[in-house]
């Protein structure tokens, strides 16, 4: 499972927010590499540590009560997580960008569309004003949007939906970022227009040899987009893998039971796959695997020891029963 | 750059300025339509005046040099000083006396309050118009035809303040219904002791020394009126805001958080505010109204309220006055007063109105209430602006109401409210009392006034009609530059010492 | 934007004409009448009486009374006063000016010291000035104007001398601009005083939820600096509420006004609103009532039009 | 901030088992305020039964005298007592705060409730209203009704109270809209129950939240109005006590600069009222609403 | 045929924003003439983008908004005029389940209450009969007697959303909306309340329109499927059909946009070009020309006719005889 050339590397991350004098463990060891020029994947259910994962990326967890306690974050070989806050500045929207879910609060409203791109060029001082606002409107283009001189003037409540998360990726593309971090990019969007910008986000990924941190809940996305897979549950990497592998052989009961609980849009299906129970909640996690609670397979032994992430193939499963089969 | 500089300050290379702080706004700078005391200040240092009254009952003349009475006690003849000069450099003659008295008595110069004065004269109806019986002998000789026999002492005593001369060569040529509102107000012309330089309405007016001024000019420079809310004077006296002002300092406040601070001097002031409480003379017969006088301890309101600064009196005169009815003792008796009340057949069941307007007279109307609740009156204490007590008075939904008025040595300040014939307040209407008050007027001989007045006091305070509770000290405080400000209206600005 | 304006001054038509003649009804049943006062204070007789009350029209019906004062209104005619037989439209031009000049000062004062104590909180929560701010922002509002008027009049003016306690400029000159604001600085601090506590809080508490929006985390991740992000991004958006508060405390500035002037000497309305209210003199009152829904009008279409520049999505879309 | 929203779903097991009470507890500020205020009412109410004093008893042989044993707060001029003032004067003040809060809300909430939920005609006239009341300062005019009606308890309170119905009727009109356009309020429509159902039961209890915040202001509100209409003459009237006018002897240079025991503890009472009673405000806001608070 | 259970002739619903503007009220067409027959026990699947008017038709049905024109008939009866109390008689047949399962139940209330609430309102049984109602339907979504006193912020996303359901079934419904009740669930939780519709479709006879932009989700439990855009009808078949058959390139369009969880499988995607118009403001002729391929003159000035191809398979195309393969 290394990557051979790994832009991206996530080593044993843990991430504890302190709520109320509780400190909750929100993603725990969480390890893995984006290659150069590869789309990973992270799927999972809500509130299971995708976004905390890719905002401790960023480091941009809320400083008062979050803390990253262990793990390494390298980017092109550099730890981010020693770096000052004034060195982060210079590698946010240049080195990493981000782009979030939801297009109609993530821009500006009083901002217009112009102003909050050229603020990217400018503030890491790539170009002045006027070749600023060229690349941006060059930039716009390139995600297909039309008459781009124009809507340079415009503000973000005056266009689409769809068009807003096109600004946003150019934003987050204009420095020719080495990683995009996409949490959820299309999730607030229409079938038809979420077509659209995975089409897009494919296509700019080829032209700029970008590599791609994908966060979806949504598989079909992720089949769709996505070279390795991470499947998250509960703040920790339950299953990692091509994405061959996962979708066609899931080894973690989770992700084997996701994948048979969704309503298949080619094939009718008589009565869906369900997995049993609810997510535990931060506070009372089960002190063997975490997902013991909900497993048809559960033993004994699931219920006392917390599981490794164990290789396993071209895959990595944190799950006792791969043991035998090892 | 305040502080302990004197307020106004040599702004301007050495003028002497005097800024006087008044508790209310004059309405407006023109004579005959003054609405309270605190529009007759500025408005008769423009506008010059007959006569004025000191403290000990005399006359002093302004711009009158003498007056004469004729036999029949009906007529005054005027002479009018000579030197009298408008600020425009015109000598004031009779003429122009004769002329604001006709024109201020037409019918159609309509709507102004003082005219209610002109009543006096003869000739006039009882809204004070009419074909007013005041003419201009020569220049300087005016004679004034009165509706009743008077003394020139009595009669200005009451109404000094109330008429002014006015420029006939400037206004004469207006139609009468537009003079009340024309530019001429708007920068007056009189021939008083100052001239008018500029008004802010309602909170400042500057007016300036007259250097030809007959009686001597001020010695001050610029003399400014400003409004300053009650709550602040002494505050503003302490900062060195004002250098005078009037009116609502107590004699507490002068005394122990004014004088010697930031070189302010207090003195105390001859006149003396005179509280009082109407009554309904209607609901309340003579012997009720005087069992509530007796059942009130004045001493107490005089050291509770005025922490001693004041006396108990039994009559609306000072008591230094030789006027003053030496046989009349503050007397202070419950058992006697629920004696009377009982033989009058008082109705103890009821509850009586008591309306008080300010804070000191709401105190007052406390002890009264706590006093008459001793011989079993109940009182309930209505307290509201003056003007919404006053009509109430009026009509008859208060019953008793605590007022202030100045007081003096003249036994013209024998003369109430009840003394008119028209409207009053507290619906007196005995015409004896009145008729007391004309002998006292037509009196020419002094020992004969005394005589009189002794008699209309003793009347007054068995029968009550309204109760005289206290006199209460007045202290002027003035800044270190000026001094010999003696009478509360210090209407003499000629005499001001400044330094 | 034109129209919107137009709008909203004629949706302020039936506010101003009911309002208007509630004043008036009011000031019918209020016991006493100008007549009344000037009787009080000249001995006067029945006859005389009725004469004022005749010559001042205040013999006739209500409704005609209003519809006059309305009719002579729109031909730019407030009647005239009965204490001053001024026109009450000079009366108060003659103290609009004053007024404003105070309330907007104390106002622009107020937002100076409320937004970066309001950013300072935010920046970093329940700090050292954190708390210093909420506790000036409780004491603001905890304190009543009136003695916070008087104590600082007494300590700053009669005590220590620092600053004149009166009227708008010193007595006798004409008032030098240095000399106005000299006059100024109490009864303004007074002002922003009162406005104050209510515009930290919203100024931290806006600035604290703006600082949750996506767009702020976007601007993050564009590598901004916090500062930028907080300054640029994040204040602007939270500006939008702070205006809303400043529109809806307007009337309360004009009230509160009152007391300030009253307490400073300060030539202004509130004055003589007081002064006209206890001599009944109601043309002045009414003038003054027309004059109040004016300023708040026209403060809010400024404020309105603030909106817009402030937030796009108001201005575009009319 | 979806994040936020969510994390507080998530962590809501931990603070939702707290029940509202626990909740404020937490707020140590408050519950102090909140128990100075407690005492405050006992003492206030209970005192002048426990003491028996009179506050309109003139000792005539203690004027303006300092505190003593006698005198717990010392006298005032015409040597009242001014403990039994305060203790007299702080139940017409919270009084008046209270019972004009209760009437405003009782004004305001239906008011806003309609306004909100029928939309169309009332909304229109409702929110007129609030124009009408919301471009005028209501201190004008309440010196302009002062000026008829008088200035008694009861007229300050009624006065204080209408003049104060807009913001409790702004907020629930708000809110009212808001939870209109909730699911549960259409689909409590959609199994056919009656406009009144559907306010009282799924409407009101879920506006009122806002509203418990805004009593507390409310109430300070009202107390500092009535005490600056007593600064201007207008509010309640001596022989009455009120914190506004025990206070407004401060007026006199002399009785501020060297009898302070005659106002200082009415002003502090009166402030520590206020700011005890906006603190409970806060107390009740954070925790009605923990997204205020971390 | 039997009689249609609802019959929906031409609703339209239009929304007048009488903002702050001056002058002209503009007018937003969110459901600009639709009609439908639905029969009984048939299950009606809504999809279409966001914004196209899915919710304000399902609440039209419903007579919560007032159409603004059009008939809607239950059972003979026309609903679309009735008062807000003479349709009360018709609110018990006629229900609605809503897409946020925060926002379904009242806060306020526990779980109980609000499931008795219903009976209450209609004067159902006693108190112990309606408890054991209560409890019965609770039961046949899956939740135990012990959530009964629980507030609904005590319960998960997932369970909510299941009382919320069982609410709708308790007063025996005829016919029920179901305005998205899946699309703000998580994966693993919908997988258990789709078992659930399903498996109340079967046990109950009633009629439901299931609102959903996600077709994947529709097939999985309707008869029927209706496509909308921008207010208007654009497809209608039977599932089988449809999936097979589409012929609409707007449903074509959308059939190719969903992304399928599985790799090997990636369709070829028809990617629409620019976005959904505004209601405010619709294109002339037909509603789609805007990104259609295939736009002829004809689309851009001509509205097209609700065609009937091949049984029941109606589309809103000019061509629709070109593109049905
Ligand atoms: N600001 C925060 N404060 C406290 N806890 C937080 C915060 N942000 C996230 N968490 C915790 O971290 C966990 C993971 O949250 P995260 O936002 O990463 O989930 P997610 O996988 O992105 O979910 P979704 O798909 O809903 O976006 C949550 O359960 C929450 O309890
Ligand atoms: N109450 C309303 N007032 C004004 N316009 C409305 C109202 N409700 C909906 N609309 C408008 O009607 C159109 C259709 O809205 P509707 O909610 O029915 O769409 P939808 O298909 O349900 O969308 P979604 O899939 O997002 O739920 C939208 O453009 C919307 O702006
Ligand atoms: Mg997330
Ligand atoms: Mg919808």
């Amino acid at each position: 499972m290394r990557a051979e050339n790994p832009i991206l590397q996530v080593k044993n991350l843990q991430v504890d927010f302190l709520v109320k004098k509780h400190t909750i463990t929100a993603v725990k060891d969480v390890s893995f590499s984006v290659d150069k020029g590869t789309t990973l994947g992270i799927v999972g259910e809500s509130g299971c540590g995708k976004s905390v994962t890719a905002t401790s990326i960023m480091r941009l967890l809320p400083r008062q009560y979050s803390k990253i306690s262990q793990g390494q974050i390298c980017l092109d070989g550099e730890d981010l997580l020693a770096k000052s806050e004034e060195e982060m500045y210079k590698i946010r929207g240049t080195k990493v960008s981000m782009i979030f879910q939801d297009p109609l609060t993530s821009l500006n409203p009083v901002y217009t569309i112009g102003t909050q791109l050229c603020e990217v060029l400018l503030t890491h001082k790539i170009a002045d004003k006027k070749q600023a606002f060229e690349m941006s409107v060059e930039m716009l283009r390139k995600v297909g949007i039309g008459d781009a001189r124009n809507k340079m003037k415009t503000y973000p409540h005056q266009i689409s939906g769809g068009m807003r998360q096109r600004v946003m990726i150019a934003m987050a593309m204009l420095t020719n970022p080495q990683v995009l971090i996409a949490d959820e990019p299309t999730t607030a969007l229409d079938v038809t227009i979420q077509a659209q910008i995975l089409e897009l986000m494919a296509k700019l990924k080829e032209d700029f040899d970008t590599s791609i941190l994908m966060i979806t809940h949504d598989m079909g996305v992720i089949a769709d987009v996505a070279d390795y897979v991470c499947v998250m549950y509960a703040g920790e990497i339950v299953e990692y893998g091509t994405c061959e592998e996962i979708f066609d052989h899931p080894q973690h009961p989770y992700t084997k039971g996701l994948l048979k609980s969704i309503p298949r849009l080619d094939e009718d299906t008589k009565i869906l796959y369900t997995i049993k129970g609810m997510v535990p909640s931060m506070q009372d996690m089960p002190r063997g695997c975490r997902f013991s609670n909900r497993c048809p397979h559960c033993t004994m032994r699931c219920n006392e020891q917390h599981p490794d992430l164990k290789d396993f193939d071209r895959h990595q499963v944190r799950c006792w029963l791969m043991d035998g089969n090892c | 750059a305040c502080g302990n500089k004197d307020a106004g300050g040599e702004s301007k290379g050495g003028e002497k300025t005097i800024v006087y702080g008044q508790g209310g706004a004059w309405n407006r700078l023109m004579p005959y339509d003054l609405i309270g005391m605190f529009s007759i200040m500025p408005n008769e240092k423009i506008f010059d005046r007959l006569c004025g009254f000191d403290n000990e009952n005399i006359i002093y003349y302004r711009a009158a040099e003498s007056i004469d009475l004729s036999k029949d006690q009906t007529v005054f003849t005027v002479h009018l000083r000579k030197d009298s000069k408008w600020h425009d450099g015109e000598p004031v003659t009779a003429h122009d006396w004769e002329w604001t008295f006709k024109t201020m008595a037409k019918p159609e110069f309509e709507g102004y309050g003082s005219r209610g004065f002109l009543t006096q004269f003869a000739g006039t109806d009882g809204s004070g118009t009419g074909d007013i019986q005041i003419k201009a002998i020569d220049d300087y000789t005016l004679e004034m035809h009165l509706k009743n026999p008077t003394t020139p002492e009595a009669f200005f005593g009451s109404y000094s303040y109330y008429y002014y001369v006015l420029p006939k060569h400037l206004l004469e040529d207006i139609p009468v219904d537009e003079l009340g509102t024309c530019d001429f107000w708007d920068n007056p012309i009189g021939s008083g002791p100052c001239k008018f330089v500029s008004e802010k309405p309602g909170y400042e007016v500057v007016l300036e020394a007259y250097d030809d001024y007959y009686l001597g000019r001020p010695q001050f420079d610029k003399l400014i009126y400003r409004v300053m809310s009650e709550e602040t004077l002494s505050s503003g006296l302490l900062a060195g805001e004002f250098d005078v002002g009037w009116n609502t300092v107590t004699a507490e406040e002068a005394l122990e958080s004014l004088d010697g601070k930031n070189g302010l001097h207090a003195d105390l002031v001859d006149n003396k505010i005179n509280i009082q409480m109407v009554l309904n003379n209607e609901k309340f017969g003579p012997e009720v109204r005087h069992a509530f006088e007796l059942a009130i301890d004045k001493q107490l309101i005089v050291d509770s309220v005025l922490k001693g600064y004041g006396e108990p009196v039994c009559s609306a005169l000072m008591p230094s006055s030789p006027y003053y009815n030496k046989d009349l003792k503050v007397e202070y008796n419950p058992d006697k007063a629920k004696k009377m009340l009982k033989e009058a057949n008082f109705d103890f069941s009821q509850t009586i109105s008591l309306g008080a307007s300010n804070s000191d007279r709401e105190k007052m109307a406390v002890i009264i209430q706590d006093c008459l609740k001793k011989i079993g009156v109940n009182v309930e204490i209505e307290t509201g602006d003056a003007t919404t007590l006053m009509s109430g008075a009026r009509d008859g939904s208060i019953d008793m109401c605590l007022l202030q008025s100045t007081t003096g040595a003249s036994p013209t300040y024998l003369m109430m409210d009840y003394v008119t014939d028209g409207v009053t307040y507290c619906r007196v209407q005995d015409p004896k009392y009145y008729d007391l008050h004309v002998a006292v007027n037509q009196c020419v001989d002094k020992d004969d006034r005394i005589k009189k007045a002794w008699e209309m006091q003793k009347v007054l305070y068995e029968e009550s009609p309204n109760i005289n509770l206290v006199d209460q000290d007045i202290y002027m405080v003035c800044s270190s530059k000026l001094s010999n400000i003696t009478v509360p209206n210090n209407d003499k600005c000629w005499e001001w010492v400044v330094k | 934007m034109p129209r919107y304006i137009i709008k909203r001054i004629l949706s302020m038509i039936p506010v101003f004409l009911i309002l208007t003649f509630a004043v008036f009804i009011l000031s019918d049943y209020a016991p006493g009448n100008a007549v009344d006062l000037i009787a009080s204070e000249n001995k006067m007789t029945e006859e005389a009486y009725q004469s004022l009350i005749h010559a001042y029209g205040l013999d006739q019906p209500l409704l005609v009374r209003y519809a006059n004062w309305l009719l002579d209104l729109f031909q730019g005619d407030m009647g005239v006063s009965v204490r001053a037989k001024m026109p009450v439209m000079q009366m108060i031009g003659n103290r609009i000016g004053p007024s404003l000049f105070l309330m907007v000062t104390g106002l622009v004062l107020s937002v100076l010291i409320a937004i970066p104590l309001g950013v300072a909180a935010a920046f970093k929560p329940y700090s050292f000035w954190d708390n210093c701010s909420s506790t000036l922002a409780f004491i603001g509002n905890a304190m009543p104007s009136f003695f916070l008027g008087l104590c600082v009049l007494y300590i700053f003016s009669a005590k220590l001398g620092i600053f004149p306690g009166y009227g708008m400029y010193t007595a006798g000159t004409e008032g030098s601009l240095g000399d106005l604001l000299y006059h100024l600085v109490m009864p303004a601090f007074v002002v922003a005083f009162t406005l104050l506590g209510d515009l930290v809080k919203q100024t931290r508490g806006g600035l604290l939820e703006v600082l949750n929006e996506d767009y702020v985390k976007t601007a993050r991740a564009k590598g901004l600096s916090e500062k930028v992000v907080i300054i640029k991004h994040a204040l602007r958006n939270s500006l939008i509420p702070i205006v809303t508060v400043i529109s809806l405390n307007i009337p309360y500035i004009v009230g509160g006004a009152v007391v300030i002037e009253q307490i400073f000497g300060w030539p202004g309305i509130g004055t003589l609103m007081v002064q006209s209210i206890n001599a009944r003199d109601f043309s002045v009152v009414m003038g003054i009532t027309t004059m109040i829904c004016v300023v708040v009008m026209c403060c809010n279409i400024i404020l309105d039009i603030f909106y817009g520049v402030l937030d796009p999505r108001i201005s575009r879309s009319k | 901030m979806q994040e936020v929203v969510r994390t507080i779903k998530d962590t809501k097991l931990l603070i939702q088992k707290e029940n509202f009470f626990q909740k404020f507890v937490k707020h140590k500020m408050a519950t102090v305020a909140f128990m100075i205020i407690a005492i405050e009412v006992i003492i206030v109410f209970l005192g002048p039964v426990l003491f028996d004093i009179d506050p309109y008893f003139m000792d005539s042989s203690s004027l303006a005298k300092p505190p003593s044993s006698v005198h717990l707060l010392g006298t005032d001029d015409i040597g009242r007592d001014i403990f039994a003032r305060m203790l007299y004067g702080g139940r017409i003040s919270l009084a008046v705060g209270v019972c004009s809060t209760l009437i405003s809300f009782i004004i305001g909430i239906p008011l806003g409730l309609c306004a909100g939920y029928f939309k169309g005609k009332v909304e229109f006239l409702v929110m007129r209203c609030v124009d009408i009341f919301q471009s005028f300062p209501g201190l004008i005019m309440i010196l302009v009704l002062v000026a008829i009606f008088g200035s008694s308890v009861f007229s300050m309170i009624i006065m204080i109270g209408v003049m104060g119905w807009i913001q409790p009727a702004k907020i629930v009109y708000g809110a009212t809209l808001s939870v209109c356009e909730k699911d549960f309020v259409e689909s409590a429509r959609s199994m056919g129950a009656s406009h009144a159902t559907i306010l009282i039961r799924h409407i009101l209890p879920n506006v009122l939240s806002p509203v418990w915040i805004l009593i507390a202001f409310r109430v300070s509100g009202a107390i500092i109005m009535e005490s600056s209409l007593s600064f201007l003459g207008a509010g309640i009237r001596p022989p009455q006590a009120s914190w506004g006018n025990i206070i407004n002897a401060a007026q006199n240079a002399t009785v501020l600069a060297t009898q302070p025991w005659i106002w200082l503890p009415a002003g502090i009472v009166l402030f520590v009222t206020i700011i005890c009673i906006n603190l409970i405000g806060e107390g009740v806001r954070d925790a009605l609403d923990p997204k205020m608070k971390r | 045929m039997d009689k249609p259970l609802l019959e929906i002739r031409d609703v339209k619903k239009y929304f007048y924003s009488d903002g702050i503007k001056v002058g002209k009220k503009q007018c937003v067409k969110a459901v600009d003439g639709f009609s439908l027959d639905i029969l009984k026990g048939e299950n009606v699947g809504l999809v279409g983008e966001s914004g196209c008017g899915k919710s304000t038709l399902g609440r039209t049905i419903l007579n919560l908004y007032p159409a603004t024109s059009g008939t809607i008939r239950y059972q003979g009866q026309n609903i679309e005029k009735l008062s807000f109390k003479k349709m009360r008689p018709y609110r018990r047949e006629l229900q609605m389940i809503f897409q946020d399962p925060y926002a379904s139940l009242n806060p306020r209330r526990t779980i109980f209450q609000s499931m008795e609430e219903p009976l209450e309102l209609f004067k159902l049984g006693d108190k112990g009969e309606r408890k054991e109602k209560v409890i019965e339907m609770l039961n046949e979504v899956g939740i135990g007697r012990e959530h009964l006193d629980k507030f609904p912020h005590e319960m998960s996303g997932g369970q909510r959303q299941r009382v919320a359901i069982a609410r709708s079934f308790i007063l025996d419904p005829k016919f029920i909306v179901a305005d998205e009740p899946v699309s703000a669930l998580d994966v693993s939780v919908r997988s258990q309340v789709l078992n659930i519709m399903r498996r109340l479709q079967e046990t109950h006879s009633f009629s439901y329109m299931f609102i959903s932009h996600d077709l994947s989700v529709v097939r999985y439990l309707c008869d029927k499927v209706v496509v909308m855009y921008l207010g208007k009808m654009v497809e209608c078949a039977d599932k089988k059909e449809l999936f097979e058959h589409p012929t609409h390139p707007y449903t074509r369009a959308l059939l190719s946009a969903i992304p399928i969880p599985d790799v090997h499988r990636r369709s070829e995607r028809i990617i629409l070009e620019g976005d959904l118009p505004s209601p405010a403001n619709p294109p002339t002729g037909c509603v789609f020309h805007t990104r259609c391929k295939y736009v002829t003159e004809e689309c851009k000035n001509v509205c097209p006719e609700l065609k009937t191809l091949h049984g029941s398979h109606q589309v809103a195309c000019h061509y629709a005889e070109k593109f049905y393969e």
